[in-house]
């Protein structure tokens, strides 16, 4: 269990500017003509051994996956492998983007090969690597699918369908990528309402984005169907790569008959979320669509690796080459994994969250499901709920999301946790749920800062330490 | 209570996954928990969707991943990096790797619980407040994933903030191709095309660049240094143009530059943006860190994530990401952008970075960027045949130097040297030099010496 | 309590000492609360012995200081090993370094406020654990500085805890030179001196030995796998003849070895000595970890440290450092040793070492010891002229092979080659093999074939 | 302040053997006869993400320098420059000691150099890296001055002289080397006692070992005449290098008429303690002691390096050339600071002892003192003064040593603590002087474990798991 810290002044550091700041005159030293230069600046002036006390201080006051069970649904908080970092930090990953490709073979050879492992996994024809991050990978693969329509003259293919569970950042890519969307209400049993889907399809349909298994976990047993109906109104179908911890070796997008998949590396391949990334979303598509993929792409040439631009590329979504390091983890954990870790750290994540959605007091309305489940906070407010078990030590689910599960609690223990932790995080679960409601609007108590207040922070915006003052 | 040993297991792990912790004991103990037969029986997937094939990837022990990925990285060729153009190299101090590697850093989640992630948000919210005062704007976000999709968020946030409607996001001619491309890919949704104004001697002219504007101008952006190292000398004029045509000013730098060059709310700068982890980071293959800051009456539009400073339920101070209802999350489609995962390990670097440099490290580091490329340039321009630098202006790290030879070859030749520089055209290559690759200065003029003849 | 912004300083720092925080206004306020006029004041050293030189120390950058240390450091051959002979290199694994840099771990002192050092008292509790499952002893200490000094610290106890004196401390003739030489400095304060016994064929007999003990001896050490590789056969007769003479039956060894190999216990040792880093650390040029574990009736007589387990006011499992009194700070003079700075960062991370390795793992990573050897020396025997291993034993890790050149000629041409492998005499040389360089077996195999003939 | 973690039962972390451990049948899996084999083996068994927790877990429950102030009197616990880590983990730091000196240039520099530095920092002619920690440093020390005097057949000299507040392991190495210890009583000034020295020197005295500063920060002004009267008597004077860092740059132990002195490294040159070591104890000398150190030892050879056998050497005193990475370590934190950086360490180390002395509200009997002083507890134990210190967030001095001063208080804050972190140390020492004995005696009451039981420890010792089933 976390160790939060006591609650008392001293638990708070004090900022960096509260501890030293100076304020130099740059026209003082500085050899350019002054009305090119500021006239100063100030900014903290400490020495190292208060920076290092300061920022220890601050990580010991934050959680991450090494601290304790992190089952936030839909993040895929797992075991981040130290090694990843070392070759992360090998002198020759360093190299300038604008090397040439003759001097930087070596990391050409790691995306050519990155490349055709996300291909296999995803059963995807051809991967791009550029994406940065998952919402940059949506973006960019309908780019691609807008690139296409183009290239075939359907460029009046003017919406995009998203299911009303599916992540926030599938609206807003497809809405920047110049699409309409078109919300799709889900059925009873929290999957895909065909009937619905064959309303809104029709030859202004672009996509179908798609995540599967669903945000309740559920597996889209119809894909096949669905497929078909997008493919047979012309649209293509496009796979949200959030939730492919619960699928890695035991089924595949491309063999389910998604055109376009994003893979998030910084969930599913293991890369640290580092308080937000860099995270890499690479994009896999079909044969058909390899063409479009953005600029330059990698292919082998013979013994050796070239950057080329594809036919009729979209151009640029970043601007080198993607999260070049988040990428290079990834692939070692592909190789530190091969076929059969792959499958099985599936085969744990489905087991664990199964185990741990066995062991809780709380209502799971919608199954079955594999890596994640939504239980439901009943008439408890999730958000409270939440707080609350920061006092048992944990790190809470995801909550109020999908709103198709009232007051949902989105869980995602992933592979990681053993029974012990899983055991630890269901008496969690089941504390609060036993507790009364004012124990849980109070909540929390026991870590270092107390329940923060969010409408103060939003209607008195204060961003910098300036605005302290 | 006292402690005493408690159930002690021992049991083999299930070893396939190395980094899942299951004995088989727990599997089974799970599954009749559970009530299933097998972890096969968990898995609702059709049977003609399954995947009974291999991906043909042979796992392989840490070792031997460390050996391949290492072995496989030492084809790239040792080269000295005199390359610049946007992405930069300054020492990275060792304390950087060792705090920002701690794992409640590096593993942690994005803040959605700010009560147990306090000290990332404080390190962000500094890296805000960093920001803030090297651009004078108001509000600085937690980052964009780098200088080009920073600059793409820029021009969408300016088709948002102006009252009029607008269609041509006007851009300087020094400004990377690349950045352009990522640009034009982000206008796709709205009505807005990219078109560029002429320089002049590697720098912004007033009257080429008044020519170009109309009321049809919803953002000019303009580099600072520009991106062939050249110092601008009227941006003050540029801001004066944007704001006669109700366009946005929008400036493109690093924190390194800021600390010494003009400062943007003084010019008339309405957006800064531009990669910030020429702090805190290596050149990384162009991993970067999107810079993003803007003027205070622009906040409800800002893309990405913002920090603010609260109180929590004691009345201390606290600090929590706020605004949330901008974002893609909560807005969905009328989010202000669809950013989500961002670059913030690299924004907890860069802050060290400042941190680590403090004021007075900042500032003579910056003016370390205006002196080592004016003294390599005089030494490259004593070379027979060689003109350096090709600009009359101040420059900022990099500059061009003209050679006789072909600009491709020189550059070729000098790669076979260890020398890795960028050639811009026939007769022009373009050289960064920066404490990173100082101390090479003497070899690296003497290998432009051998090629150029 | 609303904490508010603070007393803002804006204050220039002093910077002579890089790692000293004082302003310069900090200096001056902390004087005038001394009633001090300088800090030159503070100091009362008499003028005669004041130093006014200098060292002729420049001071450098931190950037500096890194790249003369590479650059320096980079004058050493890159070499692959084939080198043991008591030091081993098995691939440390990524997770040490990043938890034993873990400031908490690696900056913290001696455990004598254990309340707020529980965190590396626990890690040491389970080094000592793990020793005692492995050496099946009941006592294991936080370490000795190397296997050299933990043999010569053995050699003090054995002389403590025997009944009667005795003068003779008797060794294998396989016991490296250097560790001798240690053991024979560590003698010079009591009555004992040193005398090796031969060994056949690379190991003990019994009946050779047992020629040489007699009632003066106090202990009789022996290593398995001894110095040149070789595994000991008749252990348990060893400990029968030092029961017979009252002598101690001290058995050098490593923790990788004593995976596999008899338990010290099961064959009558009575102190554990070696150097446990063979796990958790490269061979960083000897610094190594000095394994020191013995039966429980000597625990008062134990140098160094011991932690023990124990209960805080609130009854829960805590640990301390315990018996406190035999040691130097308390004891002086009496103590059972002078040492006190130790080696407990690299007992960390042997621990950690051990336990990622797991018992199966530690188990493989030792039978990989006797089969590498094996296969190796099966490639070299099938050299011309060569003989590989020259002894008819199983071998651990190492093995001698006889050649038909100099040895040291073939040391020479090998580390030409890009090998290190250790001569032993005329016509022999010693070659050692793990997972560290066994990727560069049949290069290795290559090199010897061409200089050997 | 640090944050202590609240007290409940999950505050502890099992031990790895409880979270899981297998017996390991050895016989099955080794080509070995069984005869040389043991049967089973019994470990813990735990996956990577496990073990990255636990030990996670343990470093949250330790207290280092970057932690908060470290006052901890003779240890010098100042911060530990990042980058010499990284100097340390370069991979031509790590090459085996058996390597021959021509592949072995690098790392022989390194030795030559930091040999000279610090000869020239203490004043001395000669250094050998050899020993591993101060007390290997005396042992050595008093080692090569027995052999001098055998050399100048003075072999009879069977005393060493030593102060009584010296430290333990003053006594202890003189006893291992073979002498005889004269304790030296303290003169009321709490200095050598210059009529008990000379009533103590004869022509069985080989020599004094002596601290200065003193273990109460005070230097030794008469050091000259000390210096003489052992020399006088034929004996030779040696230097514990504990207390180095008040002096450097300001006055050196070869000046003052030392023969011999002790560097420690992990203490006056910022290499980390490593909760107890590894540490480095180089031993300096005069000209007429080089020829018996220990062998081999570096010296340079036109522009190469070679290791040779001095003439007369002691032999060894470590089974290779001492803890090399420390070695390391310390020269890069030499050439970081220079001759400014390293006068002004001392000047700050002195002046931050001062400030805080002159803060708080104990008795300190002596002085004037330097980087460190000795208050008095006065009529509380100096133990449960300590421990409530631990309350208030803070690292607590060494305690009931040296005993002149009655219920002792060392302390030395080092020049890293800036005013602040002194007048938080401050506020720690006052606001306990100032509470009553109960609450000291029952402290502390903030830590993760509290006050923990030597008695039943040592009583009853429990030593490994196995002594807990």
């Amino acid at each position: 269990q976390a160790v939060w810290s006591e609650t008392d002044d001293s638990r708070y550091e004090t900022l960096l500017a509260e501890k030293n700041e100076q304020t130099v005159d740059v026209e003082e030293r500085t050899t350019l003509p002054d009305e090119l230069t500021r006239e100063s600046v100030t900014l903290p002036e400490l020495s190292e051994p208060e920076i290092a006390r300061h920022y220890t201080r601050l990580s010991q006051m934050n959680y991450g996956v090494e601290s304790g069970p992190f089952p936030l649904g839909s993040c895929t908080m797992k075991y981040n492998p130290k090694f990843t970092e070392e070759v992360a930090a090998l002198a020759d990953a360093a190299v300038h983007p604008d090397r040439s490709a003759e001097s930087t073979q070596g990391t050409l050879a790691v995306y050519a090969r990155l490349q055709d492992y996300l291909g296999r996994i995803g059963g995807m024809d051809a991967v791009t690597l550029q994406p940065p991050a998952g919402a940059s990978g949506e973006f960019t693969g309908i780019l691609v699918a807008r690139a296409y329509h183009e290239h075939n003259d359907e460029g009046n293919r003017s919406k995009v369908i998203v299911p009303a569970s599916a992540h926030g950042t599938n609206f807003a890519s497809a809405v920047m990528a110049g699409y309409e969307v078109v919300e799709l209400p889900p059925s009873d049993d929290g999957r895909v309402d065909i009937d619905a889907l064959e309303a809104a399809v029709g030859d202004d349909t672009a996509a179908l984005m798609l995540t599967n298994p669903n945000t309740l976990g559920l597996f889209e047993r119809d894909i096949e169907e669905i497929a078909e109906i997008v493919h047979d109104a012309g649209g293509l179908l496009y796979y949200d790569g959030a939730n492919l911890n619960a699928l890695l070796g035991q089924a595949r997008p491309g063999d389910m008959g998604f055109d376009i998949m994003h893979f998030n590396l910084h969930k599913t391949f293991a890369t640290p979320h580092g308080g937000g990334g860099p995270g890499a979303g690479p994009i896999g598509v079909t044969a058909d669509l390899a063409e479009f993929l953005p600029s330059p792409h990698v292919r082998a040439d013979g013994e050796s690796y070239e950057l080329y631009e594809p036919e009729r590329s979209i151009g640029k979504v970043h601007g080198a080459m993607g999260n070049w390091l988040v990428l290079l983890k990834a692939y070692a954990y592909i190789e530190r994994l091969g076929d059969e870790g792959l499958t099985d750290t599936s085969a744990k994540a489905v087991l664990n969250a199964n185990y741990l959605g066995s062991q809780i007091d709380l209502d799971i309305p919608f199954g079955p499901f594999h890596h994640e489940f939504v239980a439901s906070a009943g008439d408890r407010d999730a958000a409270d709920f939440a707080k609350r078990m920061l006092d048992y030590g944990v790190h809470p689910p995801t909550t109020k999301w999908p709103e198709i599960v009232s007051e949902a609690l989105m869980t995602e223990p992933t592979e990681m946790e053993s029974q012990d932790t899983l055991d630890q995080l269901a008496d969690a679960f089941n504390a609060v749920a036993g507790e009364n409601e004012e124990s849980l609007s109070t909540a929390p108590s026991s870590t270092a800062a107390r329940r923060i207040d969010q409408t103060s922070a939003a209607r008195n915006p204060r961003l910098s330490w300036h605005a302290l003052e | 209570m006292s402690q005493q040993f408690q159930d002690k297991k021992s049991e083999s792990r299930s070893t396939e996954s190395p980094f899942a912790p299951h004995t088989e004991e727990d599997v089974q103990a799970m599954l009749d928990a559970i009530g299933a037969e097998s972890v096969e029986d968990l898995f609702d997937v059709p049977s003609s969707v399954q995947f009974d094939g291999s991906f043909g990837i042979e796992s392989s022990s840490e070792q031997e991943v460390v050996r391949d990925v290492s072995d496989t990285l030492a084809r790239n060729d040792q080269l000295t990096e005199f390359l610049g153009r946007g992405r930069y190299e300054h020492y990275v101090p060792s304390i950087i790797d060792n705090l920002s590697l701690r794992s409640e850093f590096l593993t942690s989640y994005t803040q959605y619980q700010p009560e147990i992630a306090q000290g990332f948000l404080q390190a962000l919210f500094e890296y805000q407040s960093m920001l803030v005062e090297l651009t004078g704007l108001e509000v600085a976000n937690c980052s964009m994933y780098d200088a080009a999709t920073a600059l793409a968020e820029a021009a969408l946030l300016a088709d948002r903030v102006r009252g009029t409607s607008g269609s041509k996001v006007l851009v300087s001619d020094l400004v990377r191709e690349e950045r352009l491309s990522v640009l034009e890919n982000y206008l796709i949704g709205s009505d807005m095309t990219v078109e560029t104004y002429p320089t002049v001697d590697g720098a912004t002219d007033p009257t080429a660049l008044a020519d170009n504007v109309t009321d049809e101008t919803v953002m000019i952006y303009v580099e600072n240094p520009t991106a062939v190292g050249t110092i601008e000398e009227n941006l003050s004029t540029v801001g004066d143009i944007a704001e006669e045509h109700d366009a946005a000013f929008c400036l493109g730098t690093d924190p390194v530059a800021l600390a010494l060059l003009e400062e943007p709310s003084n010019v008339g700068a309405d957006v800064v943006v531009g990669d910030a982890s020429a702090l805190g980071l290596s050149p990384a293959y162009g991993l970067g860190l999107g810079l993003f800051a803007c003027r205070e009456d622009y906040l409800r539009q800002v893309p990405g994530r913002l920090v603010g400073a609260s109180e929590d339920a004691n009345d201390n101070r606290a600090y929590t990401l706020t605004l949330q209802t901008r974002e893609q999350h909560i807005r969905r489609e009328r989010a202000t952008s669809n950013i989500c995962t961002n670059q913030a390990w690299v924004a907890l670097r860069t802050a060290i970075h400042v941190a680590w440099l403090g004021a007075t490290g900042l500032v003579d580091l910056a003016e370390e960027c205006v002196q080592l490329p004016r003294e390599l340039a005089a030494d490259l321009n004593d070379i027979d045949g060689v003109t350096a630098p090709v600009h009359d202006r101040h420059h900022f790290r990099e500059f061009l130097a003209e050679t006789p030879r072909d600009a491709e070859r020189v550059a070729a030749d000098l790669e076979s040297n260890g020398f890795a520089v960028h050639a811009v055209d026939e007769h022009q290559v373009q050289v960064c030099i920066t404490d990173a690759n100082r101390s090479e200065r003497d070899e690296f003029v003497e290998a432009v010496r051998e090629v150029v003849a």
